[in-house]
């Protein structure tokens, strides 16, 4: 891009200017130069005769080009006209094109800036945020309904049907040994994950004694069945009162 | 007691880093050796300990890194940050997000295949609240659009990482 | 010398928002009066330089403060962090960009009037850098679409806000 900068300002040169957009400028700005001195010919026949040499074409040098010369010409075709048939919007299109290059002028300023900005600053740019603080776990979990306990512990008994034939002992545990199981632990710690209390090897007589276990304890408002809200996953915790 | 060079370079990284730094990640931008990191990152909270700062560096179970504000100011802060207040999710919405969070990247008809019902309208909204975006998608008859969780996700539920998840194993005895 | 509660909120903010703050969102989040911000940067600066902390808060003259890491440790970690070194702005690209800068916001229309050339791919291409980004429609005929310079900008090229842009009359006499 440097090169195409560098090739336009040298595109035509008459006077003491050089660059389309600035020779222009110049013309409409400070009318030093009268647009019916300039052959626009001359400047086209400057550029065609560079196009022979430039290859490949550049095609952002060439657009330039067009519009300048087309711009030009356009602000000569307006000054052959006599005066008295301009209209008002005439006269407004033809200055709005020349403010549109008096601000051109400023922006570009205002790019070589940033672009000294951009290159010498030294900015490390930090990540944006993944987490903005990490939040409490504690409101994610919600009370339980025993309709809903059931259904989670029904879908626990339908597996352990599958491996029922694993295990062929006695049992001895009895609903009330699991509910003092349960209730101890919860003393010695904060919760218990629900499916914890159901190991993969758990028979299907110790899984109906720990179900009633839980029944029971909420019955007797010992414990609250909580479920999480995303994941669906259940602790029971020891209801404090 | 004031930081070494090695010491603002390992804050420096998990300051720009903002999220949890393994060691190995660490060691390969800073150059330095895993025990050197590991006395900078002691010295780092020792000072900002010692000053009263509200940040300080603490290590997830993974053993990552993660320069954070303290925890004692979250109450001073969670009006404004604690962006889930601003979301109202439908037990529908909940079901497909877990089912994206854990199977991403997914398809809109995996997803429906899982749940059993249409989730359309699910995902248009859970793609406005930013929770779920396009991630790509898949190199299937129809290129169907793959669906993955967005870092809001994280923050919404508060995990570190999607390494954080509950591993899915756990629900499967349920 | 350490920290008060104020201090701390308010270094928490900065750390937080990861860009410049306006004192206005600072005294919303705080609920802190604007004296007692000032006073509060000044004490975390004072006390990140005692304890020759990585981090500094910087300010502009219109109250506008950024917690970042120093300059000295541009050079530690350039090669890592200064992500604008991905980005290559074109001559065409950055007159877009100082136009839209200025003027913002601003439709395609309104930038190729200024520039005499179409910009649509040039604007394609500052969307994608994440520069500039649609900030909504004018109420005018055809609803053309107005775009704005992003956070992103401002950090790439170092300014706490717009405000910090060099004022455009200077251009105007050269």
């Amino acid at each position: 891009m440097e090169k195409v900068e560098a090739d336009s300002t040298k595109l035509v040169k008459i006077e003491n200017f050089e660059g389309p957009f600035d020779l222009l400028l110049f013309l409409v700005k400070n009318s030093k130069i009268n647009i019916e001195d300039i052959v626009i010919s001359d400047i086209t026949s400057q550029f065609l005769s560079k196009l022979k040499y430039e290859n490949p074409l550049d095609i952002e040098l060439y657009s330039n080009f067009v519009l300048t010369i087309s711009m030009l010409l356009y602000i000569k075709s307006r000054s052959l006209l006599p005066i008295d048939i301009h209209l008002d919007e005439e006269i407004d299109e033809r200055t709005r094109i020349a403010e549109g290059l008096i601000e051109y002028r400023v922006y570009k300023k205002a790019a070589e800036v940033l672009k000294n900005q951009f290159e010498n600053e030294k900015v490390l740019i930090r990540k944006d945020i993944q987490l903005r603080l990490d939040f409490k776990d504690d409101e994610n979990w919600e009370e339980m309904s025993i309709v809903e306990l059931i259904m989670a512990f029904s879908k626990i008994a339908k597996e352990v049907d599958t491996s029922i034939f694993k295990v062929l002992e006695i049992e001895k545990i009895s609903i009330d040994d699991k509910i003092d199981e349960i209730t101890d632990y919860l003393l010695k710690n904060e919760s218990i994950m629900f499916s914890s209390l159901f190991t993969d090897n758990i028979t299907k007589y110790e899984l109906i004694i720990t179900f009633l276990a839980i029944l029971e304890l909420v019955k007797m408002e010992k414990i609250i069945i909580l479920q999480h809200r995303l994941f669906g996953d259940i602790k029971i915790i020891r209801r404090r009162n | 007691m004031r930081l070494t060079l090695n010491d603002q370079i390992i804050e420096s990284i998990l300051f720009l880093e903002n999220k949890p730094v393994g060691i190995n990640k660490l060691k390969e931008i800073s150059g330095l050796k895993k025990e050197e990191i590991i006395k900078s990152i002691d010295n780092i909270n020792a000072i900002l300990d010692m000053v009263g700062s509200p940040l300080t560096v603490i290590k997830n179970d993974k053993n990552d890194f993660h320069l954070t504000v303290r925890e004692n100011l979250y109450e001073h802060l969670k009006d404004y940050y604690d962006s889930r207040k601003k979301i109202k999710l439908s037990q529908q919405a909940i079901e497909t997000l877990a089912i994206i969070a854990y199977k991403q990247p997914i398809t809109k008809i995996e997803i429906e295949a899982i749940r059993g019902v249409q989730v359309g309208h699910v995902i248009k909204q859970l793609l406005e609240y930013g929770l779920i975006k396009i991630t790509g998608k898949r190199n299937s008859p129809g290129k169907p659009i793959l669906y993955g969780t967005t870092d809001k996700f994280l923050k919404y539920f508060g995990l570190l990482s999607l390494k954080d998840l509950p591993p899915i194993e756990e629900f499967d005895r349920l």
